[in-house]
């Protein structure tokens, strides 16, 4: 219930929000846990696998137990800690895990089940029939396995990643992080402080301490205001820095809206920060820790920082009649907050036998509670001392087994946190993070005065590696100083279940039951039981169960050591970090110049690489895209046709060497080329093995312009730059990419001269423009480039002019060519064309072909080195037995082939060790009227005429081939020269 | 004889004004991309001041002359935007035509710098990214070249295919900056 | 003690008392007729396979950590034999049979299951590449099933199939590929060797091999010497400096591949889901958290640990082709090390020293290869003569050329596979 | 994780290509065996620790760099030019 004149809330702005059926009323800076326990709910949640009832165990993001799922519809949003979640108007939560109700658990069976369902049970059994696994056993566990759901349909809301630079990011704005961004900002570094709360200030808003005689939250609040005026301060409140990467990266998640209702127009619900910083502080504090007893886990049952922290920043007190247990003095505090608050305390059980009388409550010495009763809510406890045991009436118990430091993110990059046994615990091992200093609580360092001057010796510390000199004065604020005394307590002695891992629902019982089947390694007691495995990753739990094991195995905890902690500190959705990709996000879209005049005509693009190219153009009364593709290899192949290939890679060298560039690159020989002409290549990876092929033309002395396949032309880039930086640094050239400078379309076909003629300023004819010639030209008045090359097969160019020029170009062209009976083809007349012509593409170079295996071997010129020329000549990849390229045809009643179909000996059967080679490409030849195909055939060349077997399993087809040259048209090459 | 009508590679997707930041499409003019050949580099910077009045510029920087532009561009290469180049450059230089290649737009604003900490992975404030800074990095998933032209304007170019993306992606963080407004 | 649901419930009735340890931890014997070096999922199922099938059993397994923490403790559990070059078709097809056959092998519930898999195409020639891969299945004997777009929208309605960068054009479905619980198939090898009398000696780290005249004569380690005539090096991205302990150059790269994995949830993904264009793949375990990974980080590294820009490039991956997942909440990451060779396929061999026999270069597929490598390695090390399905895993592949499998296509680069 | 390029400085690693180890600079000649190419091409040290391997700032100035590296902590002790090492070399 409420406290009177308790609490930073704002008392004045009532908040109603919904949890599960009904409607609760809490005020601004209330949390779902806060805002529920002050209307008396206790009841949150159920765990993983007994679906035991839970409330709250603490109050902030490594609550374990109270995880609700916030919104419904496609914007629901599993797994909120109600501990962090701020209510605002309109929020509605429902907890998870639970069915038919919270309250009516179904699945609370398993609970009277827990003598079968212990550590690792499922290793040991649900093994026959080996059918049932996927069939029932598997169905049943997962569906009750899970917590909260996803909604299975697109997420709907806006999510963004940023990100950040500073000289220091302090993590953690209790005491030590304030009081070193406060010196660090002083001394004029670039300072990024990041909270993972709402409100910064971290224990001093959960406690009663008081700063330079200010109340704590006061302090907090005025150091706030300092750093926020300062230019040179980026304050993130909500933002948890949530792993530490290379070389001073951090990342970082900011909740921008969790906290208000505001979604679409722009608004984002979180930013992921990618933060470098030249040094770091961590000031992450630390979390308390939980006592295991039997039945420790009754909603009711929290920490004692969590009953301060409900009490004395929210207001609320957890419980009517409270009883605390604990090993420290923080036990002692939390009874005289209590009190002060005016908050009934039922008794104060102490571990510790030398402990004085601190308040007026009835206080147990060297007592422990052993025992509790209340199934959803706690009702009493059971108290031991001196082998008597007796029963408290409590609705609440606050324990405390003490605190261990927020080490994590100084094991983000592997190094091991170090024992401590004065804390008895885990402190951070210094430099375990290049330029981080841990500071305050997760240093070690609990009282408040040390956390102050923690923090600005931390900051002190990153001055110096930053060469900043901190500003005279300024001393550390006076605050409490009173020593941290604890003596260990991890697992009261007993029968039943005392519950280490909350959620997971790990017993004391089942870390012994571990190590007595030899899962002694602290790596296989966790794996074995899921110990530290649930949301919180052990934050609750590793300390008590480490202690527990290492009790079994007869090893101190400091031997036993911990489990690794990685990041995300804290869960971080997909969204978050996978923002922007959403939709078309992924990937950038390449357009070119035709794109919208190719949309207009109806042509179905494609992906081609991170490019769009048109499929076909479909004509009216054309139904089927094959009806199109015929017609446009028709029109190449009889009259004329236009194809934009400004995708093609285009890479424009200069310089004294560049011939000797390229015969290095190449397998063939371009220094020889003369100047105005062109010659195909074949360029090879160092392995050997075929990389990528295209056209090289030489328009100048020391000028060439090479073409790359649009798939490749980024490795081929990247290849040159290698070769010419790494292999040959003393070649004299430069090169660059002009693949999105010149929008350049092929004009194929018997009328392509005729159309272009009608368009360039100087008419060509085969004097001044034979086959594999190139040079500049005025088209329609624009300066441009012309090459006769020809991937058709066809009488064919390719035309280039500037980009801005392309789109005008490219309507032109396709006008001009409709009037001379052709018109614009796509990708899919541009493969049939070249199939019909024995063009290899990628589906035949795919990177485990040879230049012998595609019959180019004698491309490789005896008379220079090249890249991979060593390799290739491996007796392995001129072994004639190799798969080489071959043509098909059918032969049989099935017509019709198919790319990725297997070749078989005609009467072998269709099995791996009969599999002779596959097809790679086929098309429908409109010219030759039949299907055909290229693909590779063991001793392929030295086949041609033998009739085999094509089988395509996945398609259900088969179909007689026979293997032939791999080109069906034209192969003399006239139709090309002519 | 037909005519050839040119076209800017962000035709039809500019401008934009969306909080307090604008995005336009900017006209550096004709850009030449410029690289030294082996020992070359002496006489070009001599030949630049010469004929353009612009001294090469040092890595990530930017030299500038009236309306000509010499952006640096990558190792050993710089951009010169604005005049044609002058023809004796290219004894000791490859020069080659970029004029078409690249989208270039003009980012200006207070909350520029903000947008661009949504997409740019380097520190893009005033304090280490200065007027006349220039970069070559990454904006979003492209490559491009960013250059701080005022205390809230940069120029930034990426492929001139990829126009329609810079622009997606940019409208997409003016819109969420301005929303946190 | 055999394990069965009995068991459990008589324990159960009578207090979990019963239950004793999965493996002793023995003290090292001065010499065995074989030992393994590495106590991975590969080390212990050679040495389990050593044992039952060849009646070897005075072996050990030396590990320098404890077992089954290597990369069969970090792996995104994922089971399959969907290859498609000779060599990895047989290898992977045989390693699959051991898996269908392991519970009852090994009595102990390795959770294999066999929820399918499907691999997503996204253009054309994406398609026929997979059909040919099927059809190598297919032909292998194993099965696979071509789905259109309406196929995989059956098998996977939460895909984005309108507003995706590159589109689902259909996928290829291996039914019998799933994944498995990779903890317990370490252990449940780790106790059927054990069972069988193979020594599990952990915390013992190898520091030397023993070399005379050619043959390997033993092992120097933290836990003193041990004399053994065979010795098998099974240390995945370690490879390099134990080899170098035999004066072995291997052609190896070690590099770190990233995992991930959220929070319990409720049912939602019931395949292994893999997404070509954006080297992404996902499955969710049966706990409830959705397992995933990508591509490697591209960086020489053991630090077991990655780094921002592919984690980012593996959470917009999943964003893009099934946006449904955007509120799920990565829970961990970690990282493995991975043994990449020039053809991104495996090496069973001999090696130039008599005696030793190395087994790596698994790249990121080892953890289904688990059963299959361990059986021909043992094969290997117990006939001297290679196991038929691994015969192709040979060590001088890279310098004669002969036998190449580079599924990838994207040649000698270790870091490309 | 960040390199820092020697012409525009300190970069995330987003902006590099990695290769692999810098044993990539030392092309042997055509002549030089089968072993000494096979060394080149697959073989690798592929030390747990320092090691020197080839990276390229493709999304920056496009330079190719050799790091010095350690591939165990990650840290990175220097960074050169791989066009100036290839100059000094042969």
């Amino acid at each position: 219930m409420r406290v009177d004149g308790k609490g930073l809330i704002d008392r004045d702005r009532a908040v109603s929000f919904r949890f599960n059926d009904r409607y609760y009323t809490g005020f601004a800076g209330d949390t779902v846990a806060s805002a529920l326990l002050a209307n008396g709910v206790r009841l949150m949640g159920r765990s993983f696998k007994y679906h035991r009832p839970r409330g709250v165990l603490t109050a902030g993001s490594e609550e374990p137990n109270a995880l609700v799922t916030v919104g419904q519809g496609a914007a629901q949003d599993p797994n909120v800690r109600a501990t962090v979640q701020e209510i605002y108007r309109g929020l509605a939560v429902r907890s998870q895990n639970a069915w038919p109700s919270l309250r009516l658990d179904a699945m609370e069976v398993n609970d009277f089940a827990w003598p079968f369902l212990g550590a690792g049970f499922y290793y040991k059994t649900f093994m026959w029939p080996r059918a049932f696994w996927e069939r029932v056993y598997e169905p049943v566990i997962r569906r009750a396995a899970g917590l909260g759901g996803l909604s299975g349909r697109h997420n709907p809301d806006a999510y963004e990643k940023a990100f950040a630079f500073c000289d220091l990011l302090v993590i953690g704005a209790g005491p030590a992080g304030l009081m070193a961004a406060l010196t660090a900002a002083r001394a004029g570094a670039d300072v990024i402080l990041a909270d993972e709360d709402s409100l910064m200030g971290g224990r001093l808003n959960a406690e009663t301490y008081r700063v330079d005689g200010q109340a704590g939250p006061d302090w907090a609040a005025e150091a706030v205001a300092e750093l926020a005026g300062l230019p040179n301060v980026r304050l993130m409140p909500r933002t948890t820095v949530t792993g530490a990467y290379d070389q001073g990266t951090f990342g970082a998640l900011e909740r921008v809206n969790h906290h208000t209702g505001r979604r679409g127009g722009g608004a984002v619900l979180e930013c992921f920060w990618r933060i470098v910083a030249r040094q770091s502080v961590l000031a992450a504090g630390a979390l308390e820790r939980p006592v295991a007893f039997r039945d420790n886990d009754r909603p009711g049952i929290m920490t004692a920082g969590a009953v301060r922290a409900y009490l004395n920043r929210w207001g609320v007190s957890p419980g009517a009649r409270v009883a605390v247990f604990g090993n420290n003095d923080d036990a002692h505090r939390t009874a005289q907050d209590l009190i002060e608050a005016g908050v009934e305390v039922a008794a104060l059980i102490d571990s510790r036998e030398d402990v004085a009388q601190s308040g007026d409550y009835k206080t147990y010495a060297g007592a422990h509670v052993c025992g509790s009763s209340g199934r959803q809510g706690l009702r009493r406890i059971t108290v031991r001392r001196a082998g008597r045991e007796f029963q408290v009436e409590a609705d609440c118990l606050a324990m405390s087994g003490g605190w261990n430091p927020t080490v994590h993110l100084t094991c983000h990059l592997n190094r091991r946190p170090t024992w401590s046994d004065e804390i008895q615990s885990f402190v951070p091992t210094p430099g375990a993070v290049p330029g981080m200093t841990a500071a305050g609580a997760c240093n070690g360092v609990f009282s408040t005065a040390g956390c102050l001057k923690d923090g600005a010796d931390a900051a002190r510390t990153a001055l110096k590696a930053l060469g900043l000199r901190p500003r005279r004065g300024g001393g550390v604020p006076d605050a409490d100083d009173t020593a941290y005394r604890l003596q260990p307590l991890w697992a009261v002695p007993g029968k039943g279940r005392a519950w280490l891992d909350f959620q997971n629902d790990v017993t004391v019982k089942d870390v012994k039951q571990a190590a007595v089947e030899n899962f002694r390694s602290v790596e296989h007691m966790k794996r074995y039981t899921t110990q530290g495995m649930a949301t919180d990753q052990g934050k609750n739990s590793n300390m008590a169960a480490l202690a527990v094991l290492a009790d079994a195995t007869g090893q101190g905890i400091a031997q036993t050591g911990t489990t690794t902690f990685r990041p995300p500190y804290s869960p971080v959705s997909i969204a978050a970090m996978g923002a922007g990709a959403q939709g078309m996000g992924f990937a950038p879209r390449r357009l070119t110049t035709s794109h919208a005049t190719s949309v207009a005509e109806g042509a179905p693009m494609i992906e081609a690489g991170l490019w769009y190219r048109p499929s076909y153009f479909p004509r009216a009364g054309e139904t089927t895209w094959r009806q199109s593709c015929d017609r446009e290899v028709g029109m190449v192949r009889d009259a004329v046709g236009v194809c934009d290939v400004s995708t093609l890679g285009k890479i424009d060298i200069q310089g004294a060497d560049a011939g000797a560039f390229l015969d290095l690159v190449y397998c063939n020989t371009f220094s020889s080329l003369a100047e105005g002409r062109v010659r195909y290549g074949l360029m090879l990876r160092e392995d050997g093995h075929v990389m990528d092929d295209g056209t090289t033309a030489r328009l100048g002395p020391h000028h060439y312009v090479m073409t790359t396949t649009t798939a490749a032309a980024g490795n081929v880039m990247r290849h040159l730059d290698f070769v010419s930086q790494c292999v040959a640094p003393k070649l004299d050239l430069r090169f660059t990419s002009v693949t999105e400078h010149w929008a350049q379309f092929a004009v194929a076909g018997p009328n392509s001269r005729e159309l272009l003629n009608g368009l360039l300023d100087a008419p060509i004819d085969d004097g001044t423009f034979p086959f594999m010639a190139c040079g500049p030209v005025t088209v329609a008045g624009v300066a441009g480039r012309l090459f006769r090359i020809s991937f058709s097969g066809e009488h064919a160019y390719e035309v280039a002019v500037p980009s801005r020029y392309g789109e005008s170009l490219f309507k032109l062209l396709v006008a001009r060519a409709q009037a001379l009976g052709g018109g614009a083809y796509g990708m899919e007349a541009l493969n049939v064309l070249r199939i019909e012509k024995g063009h290899i593409t990628h589906a035949e170079i795919h990177g485990r072909t040879t230049a012998f295996d595609i019959g180019f071997a004698r491309m490789i010129s005896a008379g220079k080195d090249c890249i991979g020329k060593v390799m290739a000549a491996r007796e392995g990849l001129l072994d004639e037995e190799r798969e080489q390229l071959v043509g098909f045809r059918p032969v049989g009643a099935v017509r019709q082939l198919t790319a990725g179909a297997h070749v078989f000996e005609q009467g072998a059967e269709a099995t791996r060790v009969n599999d002779q080679g596959y097809v790679t490409s086929v098309a429908f030849s409109p010219t030759l009227g039949h299907f055909i195909g290229l693909g590779f055939v063991k001793r392929g060349r030295a086949r041609h005429g033998e009739v085999m077997r094509m089988v395509d399993r996945m398609r259900g087809i088969e179909a007689e081939i026979e293997i032939c040259a791999p080109v069906f048209v034209d192969p003399e090459g006239g139709r090309t020269r002519g | 004889m037909a005519e050839l009508t040119g076209k800017t590679p962000c035709d039809g997707l500019l401008p934009l004004e969306i909080g307090a930041v604008t995005l336009v499409e900017a006209d550096p003019g004709r850009l030449t991309s410029v690289a030294p050949y082996r020992g070359g580099a002496e006489a070009l910077g001599r030949a630049l001041v010469s004929a353009h009045g612009l001294d090469w510029p040092a890595p990530n920087r930017m030299s500038v002359k009236g309306a000509a532009r010499l952006i640096w561009f990558g190792r050993d290469m710089a951009l010169l935007a604005g005049p044609a180049p002058a023809p004796g450059l290219a004894e000791h230089a490859a020069l080659t035509d970029q004029s078409d290649a690249w989208a270039a737009v003009d980012l200006a604003g207070d909350d520029a710098e903000q947008v661009l900490a949504r997409l740019v992975p380097i520190d893009l404030r005033a304090a280490h990214f200065a007027v006349g800074h220039t970069a070559r990095t990454l904006i979003g998933h492209m490559t491009a070249s960013i250059t701080r032209l005022g205390p809230d304007r940069f120029l930034i170019l990426v492929f001139r295919s990829m126009a329609g993306t810079l622009v997606h992606d940019l409208k997409t963080a003016l819109e969420a900056v301005a929303a946190r407004r | 003690m055999r394990f069965s649901g009995l068991r459990v419930l008589r324990e159960g009735l009578t207090g979990n008392k019963g239950w004793q340890p999965h493996w002793r931890d023995p003290e090292p014997k001065a010499e065995y007729d074989a030992v393994i070096i590495g106590g991975g999922g590969h080390g212990l199922s050679t040495a389990y396979y050593l044992a039952k099938t060849h009646g070897m059993t005075n072996i050990a397994v030396l590990e320098k950590g404890y077992i089954g923490g290597g990369n069969v403790g970090r792996n995104t559990t994922i089971v399959r034999a969907n290859y498609f070059l000779q060599g990895n078709s047989e290898f992977y097809s045989h390693s699959l049979k051991l898996w269908e056959g392991l519970e009852e092998d090994l009595n102990y519930n390795v959770m294999h299951s066999q929820r399918g898999l499907i691999n997503l195409f996204h253009s054309d020639g994406q398609r026929d590449a997979f059909v040919r891969r099927g059809n190598a299945m297919a032909v292998q004997g194993d099965d696979a099933v071509l789905l259109d777009r309406a196929g995989v929208a059956r098998h996977l309605p939460y895909l984005d199939f309108d507003n995706i960068r590159f589109p689902v054009y259909g996928g290829l479905l291996h039914p019998r590929g799933g994944t498995a619980r990779h903890d317990a198939v370490a252990w449940g090898y780790a106790r059927g060797a054990d069972r069988r009398g193979v020594d599990l000696l952990q915390n013992c780290e190898v520091t030397g091999i023993d070399i005379e005249n050619g043959a390997v004569r033993g092992v120097q380690t933290t836990r003193g010497a041990i004399r053994a005539r065979k010795v098998g090096i099974v240390v995945a991205g370690r490879s390099g400096q134990v080899a170098a302990m035999a004066g072995m150059r291997l052609p190896i790269e070690s590099h770190v591949l990233q995992a991930f994995v959220t929070e319990g949830l409720k049912p939602c993904i019931d395949h292994v889901v893999s997404f070509g264009m954006g080297h992404f793949y996902m499955s969710q375990s049966d706990k409830g958290g959705l397992v995933f990974g990508g591509d490697l980080d591209f960086y020489a590294s053991y630090a077991q640990r990655g780094n921002l820009p592919m984690a980012e490039h593996v959470m917009e991956a999943g964003m893009t082709l099934m946006p449904m997942i955007g509120k799920a909440k990565v829970l961990r990451s970690w990282g493995g090390i991975m043994d990449m060779t020039p053809d991104g396929s495996p090496i069973i061999d001999k090696t130039d020293t008599g005696g030793l026999f190395i087994d790596c270069g698994w790249c990121y597929g080892g953890f289904k290869a688990v059963p299959g490598s361990g059986f021909s390695l043992a094969h290997l090390m117990a006939t001297g003569q290679h196991h038929a399905p691994a015969a192709k895993f040979r060590l001088d592949r890279f310098r004669t050329g002969r036998g190449l499998m580079d599924e990838e296509g994207t040649g000698s680069q270790h870091n490309l596979h | 994780m960040r390199l820092t390029c020697p012409i525009c400085g300190d970069r995330d690693r987003r902006e590099f290509y990695y290769q692999g180890d810098a044993v990539a600079l030392d092309r042997p000649d055509g002549g030089a065996g089968a072993e000494t190419w096979d060394g080149y091409v697959h073989l690798r040290d592929n030390p747990a620790g320092r090691t020197r391997d080839l990276w390229q700032h493709e999304a920056g100035c496009g330079a190719w760099i050799v790091v010095l590296r350690d591939t165990v902590s990650h840290e990175v002790f220097g960074v050169e030019l791989a066009m100036s090492v290839g100059e000094a070399g042969a």
